[in-house]
């Protein structure tokens, strides 16, 4: 079987090259290709696209690319949590598009499923639905308007996923999951990061998130960091 | 007047047994403290859970069980995770019953705008302008008025809209307002508050007739 | 919590009336709502639009509707394999309208996902495409023509999962999955019958294909006959 | 002159290892059995499965395990089951690397007709109109004629189309056919089988020129 198995994060990303446009999975910092992003850093290409939920925070998941200036461009539905970012763009230097969340996803998926356009009526009077084509649907009984957005594909879908086997097959891990399987879809290259990868026949056929044919490359991260954003617990004292 | 906290729990005793709810970040959060008892909802988080738990014990927060707010959080017996499409797509398909929000404005039409204000940093609208499309009954829990006194029910929004026609009622530290044909309609008064105070913070139109209880908590 | 619990299929069933729209899971005989169809069978309403990737055989699935006249259109991708389906057909009694597989199974998850309309290439320049709407798309690189296609919607999905719990949250097996978790989306009502109901927590939130949001009623079925419609082997001797 | 065993086997050829395949019913089924040795690949069942095993052993059959025929078969290491929307979106997003379908007819620019004849009982397109739509490399495994003795090799489709400009390769018991600008291009011709004999039986646009092979099987 031709090998998707990389040993590490440099090799799987060794030709992403300047200018290339990059979908990174993850919610926050939840479920990020963390080392992707550091061999990204490590390697140093510029001008990338970056299309990605959000923007990571000053000091880790894209903000490390963001410090580098490896980015011209950020696709996004929500940028909060990160000064340099907002220093960037300010100064001119990043170019930002926001897209409503549930849109961003849908376009991943959609690329994925061989669909090229689609309606949802997201953004629809907004400043979103700018130059959009818009239409009346009716649908479980309701009227309303929808505007039409495309698929959304990417040189290289960078995932991270909780388990993978050698063939590409990935399972998710809780929130973790969010918009990497869709991602996962998106890329020419797919290149999936994993906390445990396995041999074939490890995973349970029923189990598998992101079937292999999505997933081009594939190696074990060493140690993943899974940085918490918003640390919120209940004292145990108060039990 | 209603705290924080009081409009959170006004807004809970819309809630009904069984209903599937998302909860936007600020007051709207604060709902889940006040579900009333014998009522069961399920909290969607639209970063991919439904059956959103309460945060973890000290000790045991796990990285990948986060909110839509990327608070650390738990699930509850019968939780279920999935992608952020199907997220979306269940909320599209209008198998939300109950969606909070804050806002900014939000127009005697229904109009809202909770996401842009020109001339500051934008972060972006993430899954606002989604909900506001697809909620089939969207509560917006807000205080009345900005900080500079002036009336966040407006005739129409002025800041960039996040949606239209969409909200169905406001809920205040002066009242409870459905949004109809007619406009904002008074429907429950907080306590302590005047109708005349209701009808100096309101610039949108205001209706003020019929039966208008004091809200009880 | 409000109770999606039913005892039996007929219960389940109770409102389905003369006229309804059905979807109905299951690729030929694997997956299908065998006890929804008996029950169905056993209260004789009629005039049913049966939305179901196949037909059934002669005395199995939709077939024993087509037995007692209870249908009046099917909408199917693969019709065959049923002398009774045929009779009616070329007698004019029965209605049917043939949809690519493909886009039966998306128009039915658009339902699910609140998307109106989207566009395939399935089925242009074919019969399939008279009197839609077509245009070109570049997707991967490459253009190509497609053609708008509608979410389709049900008053009622009836589906059959392997393990369900109370809530509603169904996971399905191997390849009895199908169209199963897509209708189980595009139902107003959807009701699904299950080999094994158990109490929430019991199943693993990361292996759940469809969340209970979906489901509105939940039964157990008494004995899963799940009739196999091409018993292929390998004889024991020719190892 | 070839076999159904022995298109399958020369078909089987143009696999390479770690390609995806879709293989439809009838011939194409057969591919299988040929695989040649070193050569992995990994099966799509498109009702829901990557990496379709041989049949079970007698008494080990599961009704929940079919494939796209219907037929019980298993499961390998690395198999994966999914719905029929995320099937049907990897054969649309090009992710099939191989497609190998039967025909009733193909014509000399790829249009290929294989779901339906007029007057008789129309059993229904089943996958097979997303799959031509959608494939990137489509090769049809048919006989040269029908059973009146008329080639099935056309100018132009007589029979409704499944989709247009979509086959790329054509193999019969008469040779092998890659479908050009040009037309049908002869590459290969069976043993025993005379280029007069492709002519006599190929109605389309036949082009015979360059380095012509016998198939070695």
């Amino acid at each position: 079987m031709s090998n998707k198995v990389f040993a590490h994060a440099s090799d799987a990303i060794h030709d992403i090259s300047d200018g290339a446009v990059l979908m990174l999975g993850g919610f926050g910092l939840c479920g990020i290709p963390e080392h992707a992003i550091a061999a990204l850093v490590k390697k140093g290409v510029r001008q990338l696209t970056c299309i990605s939920n959000n923007a990571g925070v000053d000091d880790f998941g894209i903000g490390l690319l963001l410090q580098q200036r490896q980015v011209k461009k950020m696709i996004s539905s929500y940028v909060g949590e990160n000064a340099e970012f907002e220093r960037q763009l300010l100064s001119g230097e990043l170019e930002v598009e926001l897209i409503p969340q549930g849109t961003l996803a849908t376009r991943c998926m959609m690329a994925g499923y061989g669909i090229p356009a689609f309606f949802t009526p997201a953004g629809y009077g907004t400043e979103v639905a700018a130059d959009k084509e818009s239409r009346p649907f009716k649908l479980f009984g309701q009227e309303k308007d929808y505007l039409m957005e495309y698929a959304f594909e990417a040189d290289f879908a960078l995932v991270k996923a909780w388990k993978g086997d050698t063939q590409g097959n990935l399972i998710f891990k809780a929130a973790a999951r969010n918009f990497n399987p869709l991602m996962a879809m998106a890329g020419r290259i797919t290149i999936a990061e994993v906390e445990h990868l396995v041999e074939p026949g490890q995973l349970d056929p029923n189990e598998i998130h992101t079937p292999g044919i999505y997933v081009h490359r594939i190696f074990k991260g060493d140690h993943f960091e899974k940085r918490i954003e918003q640390r919120t617990v209940q004292a145990k004292s108060t039990v | 007047m209603l705290d924080k906290n009081q409009i959170a729990k006004r807004i809970a005793q819309e809630l009904r047994d069984g209903m599937y709810v998302n909860l936007g970040i600020g007051i709207p959060t604060l709902v889940a403290n006040y579900i009333p008892e014998g009522v069961q909802v399920v909290l969607q988080s639209e970063n991919g859970l439904l059956g959103m738990g309460p945060f973890p014990m000290e000790g045991e927060e796990d990285a990948d069980v986060i909110n839509a707010g990327k608070q650390t959080i738990t699930t509850i017996p019968g939780s279920a995770f999935f992608d952020s499409a199907m997220s979306f797509g269940m909320i599209r398909a209008g198998k939300i019953d109950l969606t909070v929000l804050g806002a900014m404005e939000v127009a005697d039409n229904g109009d809202i705008a909770n996401w842009k204000i020109p001339g500051k940093m934008v972060k972006g609208m993430g899954g606002a302008m989604d909900l506001v499309a697809s909620a089939q009954n969207i509560i917006v829990a807000m205080q009345h008025t900005n900080r500079a006194g002036e009336s966040k029910l407006l005739s129409q929004c002025t800041l960039p809209i996040t949606g239209l026609r969409c909200v169905r009622k406001v809920v205040t530290e002066l009242g409870v307002f459905d949004i109809t044909t007619r406009g904002f309609e008074l429907r429950e008064i907080a306590p302590g508050v005047t109708v005349e105070d209701v009808i100096a913070k309101t610039a949108g139109r205001l209706v003020v007739d019929g039966d208008i209880k004091t809200i009880v908590l």
